[in-house]
């Protein structure tokens, strides 16, 4: 089938999605960006296009009787699976190449307490690794490079104190390996690990190991089919490094104006916070930008900020929100310097402030910024869509909501679980549309 | 014969340091330790540092005879009096290496240059500013991004053969900055020089403006450790021709504990003198 | 890629004209104390180079030594100097370039010793920097400094108060302190011929920049603009090589124009000509070449600029006047653009928007200069506002070249071309 | 009344970002009038001679929350055009029925334009002072300025303003500035007794309290503050520069003593000591304002100084006059007046071995830490080595 594909390569994140010809988005992916580019565009890509699978297999298996109703339960235990797999996977790589770097030049006499200490992580971290997977676990976030790191340093450091060997020597080798793990691709075919993944589906739900061959006909009838990549085009703070020609690069700001637009197509005032830039975008009734402002060059209080703060408290990005949503208190805070952010959360710390309180107001600060550019823009008009990936987070959602009702009133105010995929999907329009054009201008011929 | 305790409560790092001295002179070491902070709770971990070193001098908090902070130490209950730290910079530069007539401390957040003179009394001194482009802690993740250990940092540096300036002056832009230089395949040690250059050019520039134009400038402070830095930062004097020996000494990062512990020695012999002892503790 | 082989610049007889003029215009400066010439310093916005004439005067211009400085590639160094000397961080880095060249000896530009100075006239014309600069610069001279206060046009008018203001003080402080450190004595007929000679430069540099009103436009008004206005706005102004260049410059516009052809950019003939814009602010000196060529490898040429109006703002009819000299002085000093109210920049802008038929309005905003930057951005909101036209605000500094980001400079233009062609491709439709 | 009776009183003037007290003085007799100003000066006596009540409009610190005064500022332009945008905005500043903007930089300069721009309804006047001091040449030129001020301030109340109305106002401020200066004297000698924080409240009270008011207070202040004994710290005695325009944080203040350091002499609210001798009642009392302008007013970065040698004079006498030992220069982050006349200060400074410090804030500088360190390494220093 035809697939339009639509690349956004962030500062933190890269991500794709993934379009039928019905303007219709049948997958999303996303993974972290990191020093190759491409490798990132084209994790990113793999991931929308499994995800596609995915949409695919729900197609082929609604008729499958043999489920027994229980449809849903067994694709989201397959997922889950396949995220497991996917992570043994990745985890044996990191093991070879750490044991490759725990190497004498480096660490002379200790090197073989060192390789014992990370035969022993390992086993460890294996050893857990189907718990984060199961259903309802609280993973620190979904990229190898942030469960495998946190998980890896917590191990560690136990490891080494049980070993009596210098944690700085175990996180060394993670250090060094971690960047050449992240940029290796895979180069297992998909559908060996899905089947690898279906099985081990099959043990969680061994009452329907009858239906098995009625499930994995339509499956493996699914990942034959062809998702043929018609058009891609790429978007995002990376884009020009992206291997791809003029024809197919866009700009950021338009590509969140008019993904935003798509997804409500009442939208006028789009705000987007992503890692390291803030941009308040105002477009037409067509989703055509007709005004944009972004932060300058200064990278205080966008999202990486709050990464460090995740980092200082030795919480999950996922896990701030919610904690600053108990707050009862007001804290005023003025300063969003990125790299002051931990000394600012340790001074205030120290006047006995609560973390929840402190962490209420560093959102709020955030806002605060993002109002301003916004203010610049323009202003806010009704519909007003957030997105990006600080949209996911419910604290700076509560602030913001609080800050326009207090500035502009009641506004339609849209956020959706998706909004980090918005660049992507304008991306992905861009390239229906330029299938369109093409189209259009041939037969105009 | 003063035995006193300095306690320098960094942003990266606790430092602490037990002498015995005559009012600050003649002093001698009796202990020293240095804890990483890494997200635990510095009021805590500067108390258990002073444990540790009373344990290994064998002595009890009684046996000290001023505890005085410095740094973010304000706080800490147990103190007897606290000092600034480009106080303390300055004296303990001059207690490692009395020739020094500039004291650049390079921590975890921040850079000061501190020109002192031959009794370790600071003269001028400049700050870097609210914007923590630069720091040590810029330096700490690039580091890890790059997958080098801290102590390595230095001798690949000094490899570097075609090194790649760091364009933003925003420490997270510049973090991108170095992803795409990794990108673009530029090798370690190239960007590493490159953020050395770019943090040097911003020290040599505080350096400066403290007006120190002859003697001995001795770097203090965690990155003292780092010979890459000075190794650049002297450089990059020769090339300004600027009349200085830019130095560093095996315990530089004790620098600021050194200092308070000494200036508490003098602030307890004054206070002996005029019979106004405060009680330790 | 950057490492492509540097193109030949076409060099047309202006041009060279003009690049003779300056290099004359430095080796005459570097001579100056040697010959024992008096040197006059003095500032670009409301310079009085007619009058310094009168006096035997050469003329040195801080700011073009500064924003030459940044063409070459040297103000990084030179503000590094000053900063390492005591300037903050946040202060004008014309100021601190000026000094940081001070601070190396004084070797200007073009490698030519710059002489010291006898008198520094501060020509306080709409900006308050202006005057700590020359204090900061007396304190390495011990040499006399003239005040010349140019009250603010905060209503938009020049009243009767604030040119009675200016003109006693020319009279009654300038005139006489420059004699007498001079000792030339003024001569009002001599200032008479100069002021006639300004004039007919006048009537051709306004031709010239109105020229861009056509389709397309022969001239860049901004990038192009900045080499345009050199000549006048400086030590020539009132000469005759300065009539001379600017019949020269008009007779091969006027041939562009016959041909139909676009601006002369650095890489040759500019392509077709996509979108018309008008520029407020400055230029970025450290990075001139590669700022114009995102622009001209959209298609974007500017029509109008209002950096082009820093030196005098000729474009609605104000003269130099023979016949009433100091007078005519003041009334140049205290109209000069950043002494105009925001409000009148406004009208001025839109004004150009209309005349020029924009597309757009593009703002550089420079970290340097809060005479030009406070302000700008209820400039661009009330802007678009009037003409319905979309705006670009892009940021970086005159010649710190810190402060030029050319990635994120790129991206801004990229999207609002982007942008504009949007727009452009639906009205079409 | 107490220290504390008192001091809590300014400090809930100073915390009400709404100037209701300029409400209630408006609503206590229909028909009144208020007019803002910003640092660093305007002639108040003509305001009060209009009997309307001068309103010093000094930013909204650290507790104002800057959405749409951020909209029209880039980040390296300090922070008073934008906090005073945003209060403008947020209908804050709707008691005052006009506004003046001094002469001090280009930021407030085209600030005068924008607010032209986004209050239209309002009276806004840029007031120019001049730059050179000849009564022949500047003077003229300032007179006239006063005279087009009081001429619209007479149109706006719809009364002209006599001259004996202008002479019993400058009678009236020539107290304040005795009061004020009464207080400065009484904190340069007992400053354990009279905190720079305290100080610093009294007179921004100034800054809304009708003038008769604010001199009778700051009398009862040094009234209370002599009947109680405060304890005495071991600190070093400071001169603050640079502080002239946008505000420092009230923490700051109190950090500066925390770390060491009593304030002895400062350039705050430089308007309420910007004519250093009493103006004369008798005569033509523009010039008499036009004169004490021109001869007679404090030194600051924002005046051009026209003789090299008399560059820093002012401040060291303020440091000797006062008996401090050293100078802290505290300037806003971009504000250049401040910023480019430090070197120079600095170096006057330096010829006579006065010792000094220098660091920069924002009005919303929340991390004091780093200040307490310079400030505090200062004071040590001192300390530790003074006689
Ligand atoms: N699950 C989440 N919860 C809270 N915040 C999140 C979550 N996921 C991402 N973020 C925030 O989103 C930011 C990345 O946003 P994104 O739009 O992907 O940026 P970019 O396009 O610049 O890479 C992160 O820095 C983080 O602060
Ligand atoms: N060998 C080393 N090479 C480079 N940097 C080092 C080394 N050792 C310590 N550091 C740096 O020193 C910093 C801590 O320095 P310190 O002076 O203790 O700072 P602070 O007083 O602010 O805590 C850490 O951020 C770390 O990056
Ligand atoms: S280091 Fe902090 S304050 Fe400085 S530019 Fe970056 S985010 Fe902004
Ligand atoms: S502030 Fe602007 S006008 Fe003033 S000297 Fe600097 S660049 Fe020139
Ligand atoms: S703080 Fe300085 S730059 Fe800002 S408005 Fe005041 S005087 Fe001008």
């Amino acid at each position: 089938m035809q697939c339009f594909v639509g690349i956004d390569l962030g500062s933190t994140t890269t991500k794709a999605v993934v379009m039928n010809e019905d303007l219709q988005v049948i997958g999303r992916g996303i993974t972290n960006s990191r020093s190759n580019y491409d490798v990132a565009a084209e994790v990113a890509k793999q991931e929308a296009l499994l995800n596609a699978r995915f949409y695919l297999f729900r197609h082929s298996l609604d008729g499958v009787r043999a489920l027994d109703g229980r449809l849903d339960s067994f694709l989201d235990q397959l997922v889950r699976d396949f995220r497991l797999e996917q992570f043994l996977e990745q985890l044996a790589d990191l093991e070879q190449t750490c044991t490759a770097n725990a190497a004498p030049d480096r660490f002379g006499a200790d090197t073989a307490a060192l390789h014992e200490a990370l035969a022993e992580i390992f086993r460890r971290l294996n050893r857990e690794a189907p718990a984060q997977f199961a259903a309802g676990a609280n993973r620190k976030s979904d990229f190898f490079r942030d469960i495998a790191g946190s998980r890896y340093l917590a191990v560690g450091e136990e490891v080494a104190g049980e070993c009596k060997l210098p944690f700085d020597y175990v996180l060394n080798v993670y250090d060094r390996s971690i960047i050449d793990v992240e940029n290796r691709i895979s180069d297992e075919s998909l559908s060996d690990k899905l089947m690898r993944a279906l099985d081990r589906t099959f043990i969680a739900f061994d009452d329907l190991s009858a239906a098995s061959d009625a499930v994995r006909a339509p499956v493996k009838a699914a990942l034959d089919m062809t998702l043929e990549e018609t058009y891609v085009i790429g978007t995002g703070y990376g884009r020009a490094r992206l291997p791809f020609s003029k024809e197919h690069i866009r700009s950021e700001i338009l590509c969140h104006g008019l993904g935003a637009h798509v997804m409500y197509p009442d939208t006028a005032t789009v705000l987007d916070i992503g890692g390291q830039d803030t941009k308040a975008i105002q477009v037409d009734p067509a989703g055509i930008v007709e005004n944009f402002q972004m932060n300058d060059r200064c990278a205080a209080g966008c999202g990486r900020y709050l990464g460090y703060i995740a980092d200082e408290m030795n919480l999950g990005l996922h896990e701030l929100g919610p904690l600053a949503l108990k707050s009862t208190r007001n804290v005023r805070i003025n300063s969003t310097c990125t790299v002051f952010a931990g000394a600012e959360l340790r001074d205030r710390l120290s006047l006995g402030e609560a973390r929840e309180d402190i962490l209420a107001g560093l959102h709020r600060a955030i806002i605060l910024r993002a109002m301003s550019i916004l203010s610049r823009s323009g202003g806010i008009r009704d519909q007003f869509t957030f997105t990006g990936g600080v949209a996911n987070n419910g604290a700076a959602v509560k602030a913001l909501k609080q800050l326009i009702k207090e500035n502009y009133g009641d506004l339609t105010i849209n956020i959706d679980p998706d909004s980090i995929y918005t660049g992507a999907l304008g991306a992905a329009t861009f390239a229906r549309r330029a299938i369109e054009a093409d189209a259009a201008q041939a037969g105009g011929h | 014969m003063q035995t006193t305790a300095g306690i320098d409560v960094g942003s990266g790092a606790i430092k602490g340091v037990l002498f015995q001295s005559q009012g600050g002179e003649k002093p001698e070491w009796l202990s020293k330790r240095v804890e990483r902070i890494r997200r635990r709770d510095p009021m805590e971990l500067a108390r258990q540092c002073f444990d540790e070193m009373l344990a290994e001098a064998g002595l009890m908090e009684d046996d000290i005879d001023y505890v005085s902070t410095t740094g973010e130490g304000e706080n800490i209950e147990f103190r007897t009096g606290h000092f600034y730290s480009m106080t303390t910079h300055a004296r303990g530069a001059i207690y490692l290496q009395p020739e020094t007539r500039a004291a650049m401390d390079v921590g975890a957040l921040h850079g000061r240059a501190i020109r002192v003179d031959e009794r370790g009394k600071v003269l001028t001194y400049k700050m870097t500013s609210q914007c923590a482009s630069g720091s040590g802690q810029f330096l700490e993740n690039i580091a890890r991004y790059l997958g080098v250990a801290l102590d390595e940092v230095g001798a690949l540096s000094q490899q570097a053969d075609d090194p790649e300036a760091v364009s933003s002056i925003c420490a997270v832009l510049a973090e991108t900055d170095v992803i795409n230089m990794v990108s673009r395949g530029i090798s370690t040690q190239n960007i590493l020089k490159g953020i050395h250059t770019s943090m040097a050019d911003r020290l040599v520039k505080l350096l400066k403006s403290t007006r120190v134009d002859e003697g001995v400038v001795l770097v203090t402070g965690g990155l003292a450790n780092d010979s890459g830095l000075v190794a650049t930062m002297a450089e990059r004097m020769v090339a300004q021709k600027m009349n200085l020996t830019l130095q560093s000494h095996p315990d530089s990062i004790y620098a600021g504990a050194i200092g308070a512990a000494l200036w508490g020695a003098f602030r307890h012999q004054k206070l002996a003198d005029l019979d106004a002892l405060p009680k330790a503790s | 890629m950057s490492n492509a082989a540097p193109q030949d610049v076409i060099k047309e007889p202006s041009m060279l004209k003009q690049k003779e003029m300056i290099d004359t215009n430095f080796k005459s400066l570097s001579t100056a104390n040697e010959e024992g010439r008096k040197v006059c310093s003095t500032f670009v916005p409301g310079n009085l180079n007619e009058l310094l004439m009168c006096f035997d005067l050469v003329r040195n211009f801080p700011e073009i030594n500064a924003l030459q400085n940044g063409m070459r590639k040297k103000t990084g160094r030179l503000i590094m100097e000053a900063e390492r000397n005591g300037q903050s961080e946040d202060v004008c880095t014309y100021v601190k370039s000026d000094l940081g060249m001070m601070l190396q000896g004084n070797i200007g530009p073009t490698g030519d010793k710059l002489p010291d100075p006898d008198v520094l006239l501060l020509s306080y014309t709409g900006c308050f920097t202006f005057m700590k600069w020359f204090e900061l610069v007396r304190e390495h001279y011990d040499c006399e400094t003239i005040m010349l206060h140019v009250p603010y046009q905060a209503d938009g008018k020049i009243t009767q108060n604030m040119r009675d203001y200016v003109v006693k003080q020319l009279k009654e402080d300038v005139i006489p302190t420059l004699e007498r450190v001079s000792g030339v004595k003024f001569d009002m007929d001599r200032l008479r011929q100069y002021m006639r000679e300004s004039a007919k430069a006048e009537d051709d540099l306004v031709w010239i920049l109105q020229s861009a009103k056509n389709k397309p436009s022969p001239i860049d008004a901004f990038f192009g603009g900045v080499y345009y206005i050199g000549p006048i706005f400086t030590a020539f102004r009132g000469t005759e090589a300065a009539t001379e260049y600017y019949r020269t410059l008009r007779g091969e516009i006027e041939q562009r124009l016959a041909n139909g052809q676009g601006p002369v950019t650095p890489e040759g003939d500019f392509g077709k000509e996509r979108f018309r814009l008008v520029v407020e602010g400055t230029p970025n000196y450290t990075n001139f070449r590669e700022f114009w060529k995102m622009f001209y490898d959209e298609g974007a040429v500017v029509v109008a600029s209002t950096y082009t109006k820093v030196g005098g703002v000729y474009d609605f009819g104000f003269r130099h006047d023979p016949d009433h000299p100091i007078e005519s002085l003041a009334d140049y000093c205290l109209g000069c653009y950043t002494n105009l109210s925001l409000p009148a920049r406004i009208r001025m802008l839109c004004n150009y928007m209309e005349d020029y038929q924009a597309d757009g309005l593009v703002i550089n905003s420079v970290k340097s200069c809060n005479s030009f930057s406070a302000g700008q951005l209820l400039m661009l909101r009330e802007i678009e506002k009037r003409t319905g036209k979309p705006a670009a605000f892009i940021e970086t500094d005159l010649v710190d070249p810190r402060y030029f980001s050319a990635a994120n400079v790129k991206n801004r233009l990229e999207s609002y071309f982007q942008m504009l062609q949007q727009k452009g491709a639906i009205q079409a439709a | 009344m107490t220290v504390q009776e008192i001091v809590d009183r300014c400090q809930a003037l100073f915390d009400d970002l709404d100037f209701n007290a300029v409400k209630d003085w408006k609503a206590a007799e229909p028909g009144r009038k208020a007019i803002g100003y910003l640092p660093i000066y305007v002639p108040r006596e003509i305001i009060h001679a209009a009997g309307m009540l001068p309103v010093g409009i000094f930013g909204g610190g650290d507790q104002l929350e800057v959405i749409h005064g951020d909209a029209y500022y880039q980040s390296y332009i300090c922070r008073i055009p934008r906090s005073t945008i945003e209060l403008g905005l947020t209908g804050r500043l709707d008691s005052l029925d006009g506004m003046l903007f001094p002469s001090i930089c280009d930021v407030i300069r085209n600030l005068s334009g924008m607010w032209q721009l986004l209050f239209k309804d309002k009276y806004v006047r840029y007031f120019d002072v001049p730059q050179t001091y000849r009564d022949d040449i500047a003077g003229t030129f300032y007179i006239h300025e006063l005279q087009s001020l009081r001429d619209d301030l007479g149109e706006l109340v719809g009364r002209p303003i006599s001259d004996d109305d202008l002479r019993q106002s400058i009678a009236v401020y020539n107290d304040n500035r005795k009061a004020i200066a009464a207080l400065y004297q009484y904190r340069a000698e007992r400053p354990w007794q009279a905190p720079t924080s305290e100080l610093y409240l009294l007179l921004r009270a100034g800054m809304v309290l009708p003038v008769e008011e604010h001199s009778q207070l700051l009398r009862d202040y040094v009234a209370a503050a002599a009947e109680e004994e405060r304890p005495r710290r071991d600190n070093c005695r400071v001169v603050v520069n640079g502080v002239f325009c946008e505000q420092p944080p009230l923490g700051l203040i109190k950090s500066l003593e925390l770390a060491g350091c009593y304030v002895v002499d400062d350039d705050f609210l430089l308007i309420t000591r910007w004519l250093l001798d009493d103006v004369p009642t008798a005569g033509d009392p523009l010039e008499n304002l036009s004169k004490a302008f021109l001869h007679h007013s404090a030194a600051t970065s924002a005046k051009f100084e026209p003789d090299k040698a008399d560059k820093g004079k002012f401040l060291i006498e303020q440091v000797r006059s006062s008996g401090a030992e050293g100078v802290i220069f505290a300037a806003p982050s971009f504000c250049d007046p401040a910023l480019l006349d430090r070197p120079m200060l600095q170096e006057a400074l330096n010829k006579v071995d006065i010792p000094f410090t220098a660091f920069k804030y924002a009005e919303n500088t929340g991390q004091l830490q780093a200040i307490r360190e310079q400030a505090g390494t200062f004071a040590d220093s001192i300390k530790l080595w003074s006689a």
